[in-house]
């Protein structure tokens, strides 16, 4: 057969890699948030078409101005599992405003064709094959639309959540 | 059984959909559990009917208006003879699979499950037959019980004496699983049913297009299709219903052509099937219904189930044969598809992968999530067959399988 | 307003059913209020979907199944756009309006209308309309009131005030009434429920295809049509449902497509549209429905509007002063149907009588028994009016209604 | 216009008369029943698709083997009003097997092409064309089936019952 190049734009070997091996895997508890003005959030992902689940807990800064520690569980296809776990390392100890800067540019990256993407995305060019292939595009964002979600609800203490991808 | 009287390459030239390129090669569509194609005799028959015939049934007195009448109710007796029901008026038409089971749950469920009764099913139900029996349990206050399913991908039916019990109203069950390939002793499900006073519904999506059904023999009370997964047009679907239980089903849904006379305050309802085909119904949709039956018959339906069977069997022996890190879920024995998992690739990539070599695989839970959780699945890959599909198909499913499965690892 | 701007003629070339001969008589379609008929770009729409981009919806990741979901989506944003509503997810796709209002009766109703509370219609109501709400009343222990109709066809409103008060949980009525022609003042009524906490629900079955409807401009909260009148495949129709009320509309059927998680005994749903949506739906229905919206854009509706006004107003004036005998029902001011009795003649010999000459008339009690005891009416006849038809067919019409009188006198 | 034939076999003007002044309009009550052996039944027909409604009454004699007495009220077409009243007609002191068997024979006159209907209908070849007009047999047929309802229920005293056309 021959090579298919979006394929191979997609699923590149160390997308895969990050797929097998998630990076930043695991929850964080209320435990963890021992200084003043911090706290612990957990938002549980689902992509009810696929079945994709995940967890995402940040723990949540300067009264949620700062995104100290991040981690995630669950499972799903090599797309959700890379891109959660690409997620965790791009975003692990930035403020509240870059995390934002960062969700807005990978969107973009993922759904339209982007010719000079924004250098704040580094390693999360990895994903940009995913824009040939729009029904993956949920896949790719299923993490993110967590971790929205986890910043909305700052102000709460523990929550647990659900989004729907 | 052979299928060696039909001219399957013939049959194959009348699915016009069939012989097209998807991303510069051959379509290969093994997704027809999830629905079938069409062929050009349904097609035209819902041409033929919009621009001849076209009105609104039952209320007319014209020209047009007979024409679409007799279609519409020709179409039932087609249904009818199809699934050797024993007159017309136990086929209802209904949007599909789905509708029909919320519509016995609903009109039946209502008012003959109570508090402290139960509600049996199995654990390889599709959401369909699952969560219309959950919200009736919710209303009334009845249980849920479930036949398991055990690791073979067969119903456990050492547990029925335990579970089929006077308590139990209604005995639910599929016919063939849509993930498993299962075939289920219908007729034996229904006499256990009918033993402790239960009715039974059987949920025909994966059956009806695919082998003979006959609704005397099975001995249900109610049986659920959709026309989409049997070459007919999507919104349309049967629910057969036995006389006798129909009669004293109270109505689904009000409104013009169910009812005998209305007053502003109380109305008397015709009787079945028209008490549950409220307002207009999908008459273009029916016709096509028709066609389609009057299709598989044409072909016959053992020759498709023969057919089917020898795709199966052949792209299971390859599978397994010739494609590393595969392994099939389900049954040996099994009804026209299989639902298989990649060691190194999750259905979703797998899926997409085989997209752009033009192969049409599902991936997934397939609705089934349950019975996923149940075998520790994130879900499964599922090549379905239909009789248009051809060997040399599958020859191609194979070689796509071993690149992906080369490219994933 | 005048409809000068369109090429009428070329219009109703397009609907290939007009262009024949019922028993050696040119056709004469006057049937539009039960089913309108199909434009050649509906139909190929359909074909189309069925010959090139058919497969299930919303689960798949292969080619097929996301062509059939985006052009299934597509004709979601049509409808939005063709009722502007806020977003594509208040619009529901169902069977027709019949199934609409079934579904707000059910799934909204058996939440919010407990024993006590009132229901307030109007006596014009179509069965359609009035039997799920008499069907809600029995199950909740509500009570149903009416809006009485005046001798002139329209609604009494000066009994509104005692009949609108805080008791009344749903006020449901027709835009336009089939039988009578009259159309209601659908943005008052809105506003008035409103202001004592009912939900509003329009049935727009007669209004949608035939003039500008505006779900934000008339303030409703939910409004259902049918596709088949309005130049879509029977089987389709949509329910918009203003965003706030849908988020707390509990689920109406159960099964695919509309969970987000399912286990052996509980489920979460699906925001709207989803849902509302289980099952494989009437994809190529939608489709459509879709196209069915184009084309009605094409023509635009505020021209449709006029030339039906035209045509109503003509075909009563000549009624009036060239047939004797003839006692037109309901107001002068009518949307693009009118209905009447023959003195001489029953509706439903006259019925007979017209379609001999190729007349398709309806002749009955239109789906609105109450209505026509009220007037002390057998039934009347109709003839209504959509923007393929001419007056020259009108003055065929008058021919034959002239024979009529004279053939039964 | 060109008249037409089926539509002038269908409305004879024999037939528009029976519909115009019916004969034997009325009800029988239970009081009509004087001697023994003698019922009073009522049946309501109505044919749900026009709203066509009528009530036929008869006094079976006989303990239910002659049909003593008919009448019939109620509204419809001219079709449905003239078979009514012919059907009183011929019916009226009939024993039952006769008025079975007109029954058969009505049947079969309407819902197909007859070349010599048989002699036992008489005025009811009146009706003969209706079988060219298949949506009118139910009009046709809506009283006789009230009638066949009331002889099967000669059992129970006065009933009320209604049938569907
Ligand atoms: C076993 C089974 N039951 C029910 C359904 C639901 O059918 P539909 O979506 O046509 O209502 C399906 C198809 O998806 C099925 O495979
Ligand atoms: C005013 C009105 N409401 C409701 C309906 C019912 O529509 P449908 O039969 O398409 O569900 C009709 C059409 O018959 C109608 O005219």
């Amino acid at each position: 057969m021959i090579p298919n190049s979006d394929l191979e734009e997609l699923y590149q070997q160390v997308l895969l890699d990050h797929s097998r091996r998630p990076r930043n895997f695991g929850e964080l508890s209320e435990a963890d948030a021992t200084e003043a003005g911090e706290k612990v959030v957990k938002v549980q992902g689902d992509n009810p078409s696929c079945g994709d689940e995940i967890v995402v807990s940040v723990k949540l800064a300067d009264t949620g101005l700062k995104l100290a520690d991040i981690k995630f569980t669950g499972q799903g296809c090599a797309i959700s599992q890379a891109s959660a776990s690409l997620m965790t390392i791009k975003t692990k100890g930035r403020s509240r405003a870059e995390v934002e800067e960062l969700i807005a540019a990978f969107h973009d990256l993922i759904t339209k064709q982007t010719e000079n993407p924004p250098d704040i995305l580094g390693d999360l060019q990895l994903l940009q094959g995913v824009w040939r292939f729009p029904q993956r595009v949920k896949c790719a964002t299923l993490a993110w639309r967590a971790l929205e979600q986890a910043l909305r609800e700052g102000s709460a203490s523990v929550v647990t959540t659900e989004v729907e991808g | 059984m052979t299928s060696d009287s039909v001219n399957w390459e013939a049959v194959r030239a009348d699915f016009p959909i069939l012989h097209q390129e998807v991303r510069g090669n051959p379509l290969i569509y093994f997704d027809s559990a999830a629905s079938s194609q069409k062929p050009r005799q349904v097609i035209d028959a819902l041409t033929r009917y919009y621009e001849h015939d076209n009105a609104n049934v039952h209320r007319g007195l014209h020209e047009l208006s007979s024409r679409a009448t007799d279609a519409f109710e020709a179409a039932r007796n087609k249904v009818a003879k199809f699934l050797n029901a024993a007159s017309a008026d136990e086929i209802i038409f209904t949007r599909g699979t789905t509708e029909g089971i919320n519509l016995v749950a609903q009109a039946y469920g209502t008012r003959y499950v109570k508090e402290g009764d139960a509600i049996l099913l199995t654990e390889m139900e599709h959401h369909s037959n699952l969560v219309p029996w959950q919200l009736l349990a919710e209303r009334t206050g009845a249980s849920l019980r479930f036949v398991p399913v055990l690791e073979d991908g067969t119903l456990d039916l050492s547990k029925l004496p335990e579970l089929l019990t006077p308590e139990v109203k209604i005995f639910s069950f599929t016919h063939i699983s849509n993930s498993l390939g299962t075939v289920n002793p219908v007729a034996d499900l229904c006499r256990a049913a009918r033993a402790v006073g239960a009715i039974s519904v059987v949920d025909a999506a994966q059956s009806a297009g695919h082998l003979p059904v006959d609704v005397q023999a099975l001995g249900c009370d109610f049986l659920a299709l959709s026309g989409h997964k049997m070459c007919a047009p999507t919104g349309i679907g049967a629910l057969y219903g036995r006389a006798e239980v129909l009669e004293k089903t109270p109505p689904y849904h009000g409104g013009g052509e169910m009812i005998v006379s209305v007053s502003l305050h109380k109305s008397t309802y015709k009787e079945a099937p028209h008490r549950f085909e409220a307002g207009t119904p999908n008459i273009a949709g029916a016709v096509g219904l028709g066609a389609a039956v009057d299709y598989l018959e044409s072909i016959g339906r053992q020759n498709i189930a023969a057919h089917d069977g020898e795709l199966v069997r052949y792209a299971q022996q390859r599978m397994e044969a010739d494609v590393p890190g595969i392994r099939i879920i389900g049954p040996r024995d099994r009804s026209g598809l299989v639902g298989f998992v990649m060691e190194s690739a999750h259905p979703h990539d797998l899926t997409t992968y085989a997209d752009r070599y033009g192969l049409a695989l599902r991936g997934g839970h397939h609705c089934n999530q349950p019975l996923m959780k149940k075998f520790k699945l994130p879900g499964t890959s599922r090549a379905s067959f239909y009789f248009y599909n051809t060997k040399e198909e599958i020859d191609r499913m194979i070689t796509i399988l071993q690149e992906a499965a080369r490219f994933f690892s």
